[in-house]
């Protein structure tokens, strides 16, 4: 049932942030954040050693820990709370959940324990430059070639597509719409870092020029497409909200600290209102987030669009409206590059961008209202 | 002994309750009367006062057993939403075994409505600045002042009153609380109508009005604190949306908006709109999830600031969603049939979805003023959930006569 | 020049207002409201009498003032403050706007000297049911019949159309949309006063059965007709200005001397600020329609259109914020029938929808903008 | 006798200035050394100071002179923007004659730039706040704390600095003014890199800095009403939009709508995005009517409340335009190109609208803050425009030293 928090996710939650506070502080981000990886290898190999993170949804006959999406809900909420730099949401959430939701059992068991190990990074490519995120516009071409696939095309904003080992194509048959394994060393396949305003989320452009490819999954994975854009979305409201709590603690420890005219700013009614305008933002988010996420885990697939643009639309504008809250509550200092607050506000709205804005998940909420 | 009665003896006792009275059988008075003397009508009352030293969760299975047994079925909040909400529990508390004698029973009946006689006209969100003023005499307090926003005043017996028996002392110290006889000569309610037309509320004129001095609940002195025991039992709007998905206003926005008249409105109008309506719905359906969320919070026994957000959020959403509404109606909203006419409100239905919906929009605009302003809420967010410095206060501290007031 | 108001206009400001002062307090508003009518005969007299404020934009050969749209703007300010319960609007501006700019000398000479002389009551008609303020939806129909005209069709929304003696009602031709001039006595229509929100401006609903008419100004009165509902929409943003400044001071007194907490509720930052956004809104909205009046006083006939657009959008809905701030500003009192702030939030949400909401406005100037 | 110097007087005498020297022939020092001197550089000064003693509405004749006869034009905002624009009014006001005549030619000419130290870190909105010591040492003072915000610090000659010189007097009497020549010993000055990597503006930090005593402005403790000279001369962005019908930020949201690329984007949200663009035009040619409308009152001798919100509106009009802007541009607002590097910001203009529109989404979030937070704007509005009164203040009977403050 929908809020049902267990106390082994209160554990696992304490867990995580244990190790993000000591292995993702705002230092580390800020180094990460300036290099072309983005993403430390040593800590990457710890998280799944010691937490087995990147397995937490890969079954267990594919060497992780099973556990659905509820448990990665309170991981990503935690990991947007403390933007932690590594491949997690492309290789641990999209791929993952491209592998399992596929129902292709020899290609789960050709890269899932690899996840689960924390030894194959992988993502998920299926925006194109012009096209936003509507599966309905892929143009990418894949032709069937012998015993394999051959990939045309150019695919954009695709997470950590600098760094995968394997990439999840989305391309077009003949047949309709369908997924692609494509391995990062093939030939004909050109990766560019892009320049991102958020510098803690790498994207990157990948060039197909008749790349050899494995199909992953049904011939026609339009249906596999959505549900993964979907579960993408509802993922990014879980780090969104996390997010929004980091920023809203943030704001508040500055408001009682802070001493303007002999007191704290946030005994002025200015910014105690603004904190508790803030705070409604943030629980209604998390309201969001987390009955999105019971969707996914309890598979009550007829609510699942509704509840991804409801967490997406929602979680998008809340977030970027207490980061910017957050930046005026700091004054100055909150407008700095040395505080924080400024890679809060950039990760914002950089997530509410990525698999569609708000006001496109309300569109298709409309819809499916039948308004 | 009651005190370890289980589920099935109680079961037991209502359905013999059942075989001596019956409630598709006698009328309201008769039927609750002997409900009040089986000590089954509010089970966590002392024996003898219409409990049976229960546990409060108990009164479930009554009222269950009840619900399977009767056609008739009465909610308290209906009979007597302030004497059993706020009443009972405030005299439970405080009254002597006289006073629990003389109104409990009939609080519980209906025979004697109960109001609440705490704002005042020049004391809205800072209640504890009230004036009314209650001077000694004898064995008599003589009562002047006005109260306002008095719901059902106008039908009460009693009313729970809050009056400044000393002004030297900083004002939440120098309050009293009394029991109020409504028909007691100097007391004058008149209706208090709203924007809407209707007046559900009352001001309350108290004009050298006597109350006997055992009348007072808690000592001289005391009133803030009696009248806090009172308001923690307020069975306030919580905030909590509606029950069901898409229900509640939202619900009405959406039929308004399925069936609009499609002539004069452009294709751009429209996707204005729905995207409007859509956020509303995301809106409407985050409050009723953040409910749920609190009340799982609750019975896990770690209660979060999810539980305080619904009253804020609540207040201003649905003030936007009847604004919706009548632009959904577009140049229908011009028009506000039957008109007004300045009135009790009834119990009738409104005929069609558009008549609620402008009487919600002009009703709603209340929304975030009573039951505590938005800016009061804010406050409440800010200070005691976040834990947020409170402002420099410059009446605590001194006689209340002191301090500068209006009204 | 925008904004050049002279010592005339102040003084004209300054005698209209001491009319209103005595003449439209809120207790004969009150008054007025609840009946039919919906104005007082000798007060009207008194205007035209003492003032001449019926004939003020009426040319001088007709028996006006002549003066121009400016000084109407200042007239129509304080009257929207004040709420003034007459038939102004309907007479004073539109029916007079409409006469005046069609060019008819004969219909200006039968009826523009009895409205100055504030002896005759004149509306247009242009609004049917089901249909919204575009004159391109007018279905009503006129049809040639000897030496006259004969409508039929349903008006609503007519400003005093109940009272009016003389109607211009908008109906069809074979040649196109034409303007027609119908005696409130003639056979064939039905008047009936509409159930208003806003108990300050009568609307009525006029039936038209073969109704006897003659045609006032060119056979094809488009541009006519949409040159008077751009001028109705500046009027009524005029008045929305008026009735914001009214609802900002009361706002602003009320916070002045409402004592709570031992402090005025203005020395809060909610309620300061709240007042701070409220003077934003006011003084934007008298921009907005001062501009547009000066537009039309001035005949900047390319401005014309997007000038109203910017004024009526803008200025209803900041009426409408500030009116209802101003509820909440007063708390429970400011929600009561006996305090005046609901006539201003209900005048706030009748006169947004008039001629037009917001978002149409806005809408057309859009397509103005070429966006 | 110069008082009386007509227009036309006035114009004879810059060209008598351009036929000694002429600034499309001499460098910037030479030339404007020379304006200075002909008394034609701020002609409201007195003879020998760069001035002439008229009114300072004359300056314009002498602009529009040059402007006629010159093909460069100097504008004394972009040479110097403290200095001249804020220090040499304060100079003229405070300063002795030797001061004067030791700093004002090269502020004119650029030679000596200009800055302000007023914010601290610990002393934002509360500039009066304010916790930099100078202590008094024989004829010295000595120095210590630190000021931030600070425009042209890394190239300025003078700072003009107020520090605390009586910690036991209240806040806003215990200050003093002082000329600081910036290449003192232990004056550090550090950039401060903004949301955008570039740095605007600096850290200084003042470690044991010593200063003459003659080189305070006004009298030992009169440091608030100098740093208000100072401020009122603060060319501040009064917030008056842009000058042209449709021009500024909303001109370039128009432009880059109009370029969009319309794949992938439906109708409906194209609707929306049409609706809100309208209403961001709507308010932004009310920015620019309202500043013309404050104009024109004051043009009349009676400016009122039209003048003042202006600063307000712009803040939280822009951050608007802008995050539009990126809307408009949907995935494409991912990329900030070319990527951010930590420098001191160039002259050079953006290469797209688009690269334009990013930097300025990032750089708009401060539009709230700096110049008077959104926060301290709406209290100067609700306070000295409409006249509501203060809140209770804890901080101004009180010395320094005892008030409670951060950082």
């Amino acid at each position: 049932m929908d809020f049902e928090f267990t106390q082994e996710h209160d554990e696992l939650r304490q867990t995580v942030k244990r190790f993000l506070d000591n292995d993702s502080t705002e230092q580390k981000v800020r180094g990460l954040m300036a290099t072309d990886d983005g993403f430390d290898r040593e800590v990457w190999a710890k998280m799944a050693a010691q937490m087995g993170l990147q397995g937490l949804i890969v079954p267990e006959e594919h060497g992780g820990a099973g556990m659905g999406f509820v448990e990665l809900a309170v991981v990503l909420e935690e990991m947007g709370a403390a933007l932690l730099c590594a491949p997690y949401l492309s290789t641990a959430v999209l791929a993952t959940t491209a592998l399992v939701e596929s129902g292709d059992g020899a290609a789960c068991a050709a890269l899932l324990p690899g996840i689960a190990a924390g030894e194959l990074l992988a993502t998920v490519a299926i925006a194109e430059p012009g096209s936003g995120w509507d599966p309905t516009q892929i143009a990418a071409r894949a032709t069937a070639d012998a015993d394999h696939w051959k990939l045309d095309g150019e695919k954009t904003f695709v997470i950590d597509g600098h760094t995968a080992d394997v990439l999840l194509v989305a391309a077009r048959t003949d047949a309709g719409l369908g997924l692609f394994r494509v391995e990062a060393v093939a030939d004909g396949l050109q990766r560019e870092l892009l320049p991102t305003l958020d510098l803690t989320r790498k994207l990157a452009r990948v060039k197909l020029d008749g790349v050899r490819a494995e199909r992953v999954g049904p011939d026609d994975a339009a249906a596999l497409l959505e549900r993964l854009l979907q579960i993408g979305a509802i993922a990014l409201a879980c780090e969104q909200a996390g997010g929004a709590q980091r920023v809203l603690d943030m704001a508040v420890d500055y408001a009682k600290t802070r001493l303007q005219f002999g007191r704290p700013i946030g005994s002025f009614q200015a910014i105690k209102h603004r904190c508790a305008d803030m705070l409604v933002d943030v629980e209604f988010a998390k309201s969001a987030a987390y009955h999105a996420a019971f969707c996914i885990a309890e598979r009550r697939d007829d609510e699942l669009a509704t509840a991804a643009n409801v967490a997406k639309s929602y979680c998008s504008e809340a977030f970027f409206r207490v980061a910017n809250d957050n930046i005026q509550v700091h004054g100055g200092m909150g407008f700095t590059w040395e505080h924080p607050a400024h890679l809060y506000f950039k990760r914002a709205k950089s997530s509410a961008v990525l698999f569609g804005d708000a006001s496109a998940h309300r569109e298709r909420l409309a819809d499916a209202l039948g308004l | 002994m009651s005190a370890t009665l289980s589920e099935s003896e109680l079961r037991a006792r209502v359905r013999k309750l059942l075989d001596e009275v019956h409630p598709d059988q006698v009328d309201q008075y008769t039927f609750r009367g002997a409900q009040y003397d089986h000590g089954l009508a509010m089970v966590h009352f002392p024996e003898g006062f219409g409990g049976l030293g229960l546990s409060p969760k108990m009164q479930q299975v009554v009222n269950d057993e009840l619900r399977q047994h009767c056609k008739t079925v009465y909610d308290d909040l209906m009979i007597n939403p302030i004497g059993i909400g706020m009443g009972a529990p405030t005299v439970l508390t405080y009254a002597g075994d006289d006073t629990k004698r003389e109104v409990l029973r009939k609080m519980f009946t209906g025979e004697e409505i109960w109001c609440q006689l705490f704002s005042e006209p020049g004391a809205g969100s800072d209640v504890a600045g009230l004036a009314t003023r209650a001077v000694r005499d004898g064995d008599e307090w003589v009562v002047n002042g006005q109260k306002v926003w008095t719901t059902l005043a106008h039908v009460s017996k009693w009313g729970m009153l809050v009056a400044r028996t000393n002004p030297d002392l900083p004002k939440h110290q120098g309050m009293s609380y009394f029991l109020l006889d409504m028909e007691s000569p100097g007391v004058d309610v008149r209706p208090l109508y709203q924007i809407t037309g209707e007046a559900e509320f009352n001001e309350v004129f108290l004009n050298d009005v006597r109350i006997p001095h055992d009348r007072m609940l808690g000592a001289e002195g005391d009133g803030w604190k009696v009248a806090i025991t009172t308001l923690m039992n307020e069975r306030s709007a919580l905030g909590g949306g509606s029950g069901q998905r898409g229900g509640g206003p939202i619900q009405l926005l959406m039929n308004l908006w399925k069936d609009r008249e499609r002539a004069g409105r452009s294709a751009a109008a429209d996707a204005l709109m729905r995207d409007h309506i859509a956020e509303l719905y995301v809106k409407s359906e985050l409050l009723r999830l953040t409910s749920q969320r609190a009340r799982a919070a609750q019975r896990h026994g770690n209660p979060g600031p999810e539980g305080s957000v619904g009253k804020l959020a609540q207040a201003e959403l649905y003030k936007k969603v009847w604004e919706c509404s009548l632009d959904v109606m577009g140049n229908d909203a011009l028009v506000y049939e039957p008109g007004y006419e300045l009135r009790r409100p009834g119990s009738e239905v409104r005929s069609t979805r558009a008549l609620t919906a402008k009487y919600q929009f002009l009703r709603s605009r209340a929304n975030s003023i009573e039951g505590g302003t938005s800016e009061v809420m804010r406050n409440i967010l800010g200070e005691r959930v976040l834990g947020l410095p409170g402002e420099p206060r410059t009446d605590k501290n001194v006689a209340w006569k002191d301090v500068p007031r209006s009204g």
